[in-house]
């Protein structure tokens, strides 16, 4: 079985995903995910591909803190997190994160509390590959 | 040896994505960051996170020991 | 390609919907699901299987009502809404929800916001086989 | 005629699923609920929705029309 934390180069399955976090109970009720993925346009210009940097260690030790922060915070009975480092195209697979509760209020108060949480902790940094050149991509305050 | 690892925007801007600066006892994290803003100046201007071994450090006051490694980070743009 | 909003028998699979959903736009960077799962044991007792009851052609133009309306409401991209009407065991899917939108604060709220709708509004009905006999489920007010 | 419907919990309690109703101009939703209340009270102490030809429907003073398909129905369970 894969690790519930992962940093990887590799696409990941949803199917395979989901199926490995309902192995850790019959009593999971509800499953709320977030798939974030490469879009095509971002702040008016087009984007042909995106690569990442990452501190590698802090960025997977942060999302497996995270991960446990969520299940404590929401009473899960399972979360994962799947972050994508590689060069992708519009429409590819960047991150996946599953939050698997009794019911569904915790399950998608919990998955979004670990997409905002990995924005705000995890080092990873985005570059924007454009016709008109590379960017780092700047979030906004 | 304090060990300074830059990642993406900052490398970007210091040309190096690693650092051995030598390290003198009693030294901290803003004395480090305001010796590197004065080499790096266009690369501290996106600096705004600061790690020591991993760890998100929030305190310029904290003492480094020989060996730590140090990281000073733009902000993120993962997920 | 499958229809966007569905009522089946069969199970469905997750990879398979979000690639559909994502066919439509290379703008999507934030899709949340929901998946509602079979649990074992529900208010104390354990459940062995789950058979459903619907009023099928209103339930399917309920939910496809409750799809338009949510895309109108958050702006999305597109979205999907799956039901299985069938016997499922304990761990097995029952309803799969998708929303696409150019941000995740969008995705979230329409996959809430057709979930709890799903559940007010779409004529299906649940029934808990124990083993000490069958019970129609009565949501809580 | 009015095809009256149940499902689910209800039908467990009418023991029907499909009830032929003649329609009588100027029948009204509330009148035909009312009627059926009076021979399947056990299965109507849980109706709390109904619907017209597939529409959800608040309003009992709602006009029937010949043809209609007429449902009473339980609390939804679904999802």
């Amino acid at each position: 079985m894969k690790d519930q934390v992962r940093i990887q180069q590799e696409d990941f399955s949803q199917d395979e995903e989901i199926m490995a976090l309902k192995a850790s109970s019959m009593r999971m009720g509800g499953i709320a995910t977030f798939l974030g993925c490469a879009r095509d346009f971002s702040e008016g210009r087009s984007v042909s591909r995106i690569s990442f940097d990452a501190y590698g260690s802090m960025a997977l030790s942060e999302m497996k803190r995270i991960r446990l922060d969520a299940m404590e915070r929401y009473d899960l009975i399972d979360a994962r997190i799947v972050h994508r480092i590689a060069t992708v195209s519009a429409g590819d697979n960047i991150v996946f994160i599953a939050a698997g509760a009794e019911h569904r209020a915790a399950a998608f108060d919990a998955c979004r509390y670990m997409i905002d949480e990995l924005k705000k902790r995890v080092p990873i940094w985005k570059k924007e590959i454009t016709p008109e050149g590379d960017a780092w991509v700047s979030p906004h305050p | 040896m304090i060990d300074v690892l830059f990642f993406g925007p900052v490398v970007e801007r210091t040309g190096a994505s690693l650092l051995k600066v030598e390290f003198r006892p009693g030294m901290t994290l803003g004395e480090l960051r305001d010796e590197l803003a004065a080499m790096y100046p266009h690369a501290f201007e996106i600096v705004c996170l600061a790690a020591v071994d991993g760890q998100h450090a929030r305190d310029f006051a904290t003492q480094l020991v020989d060996g730590s490694e140090v990281t000073f980070m733009a902000r993120f743009s993962g997920g």
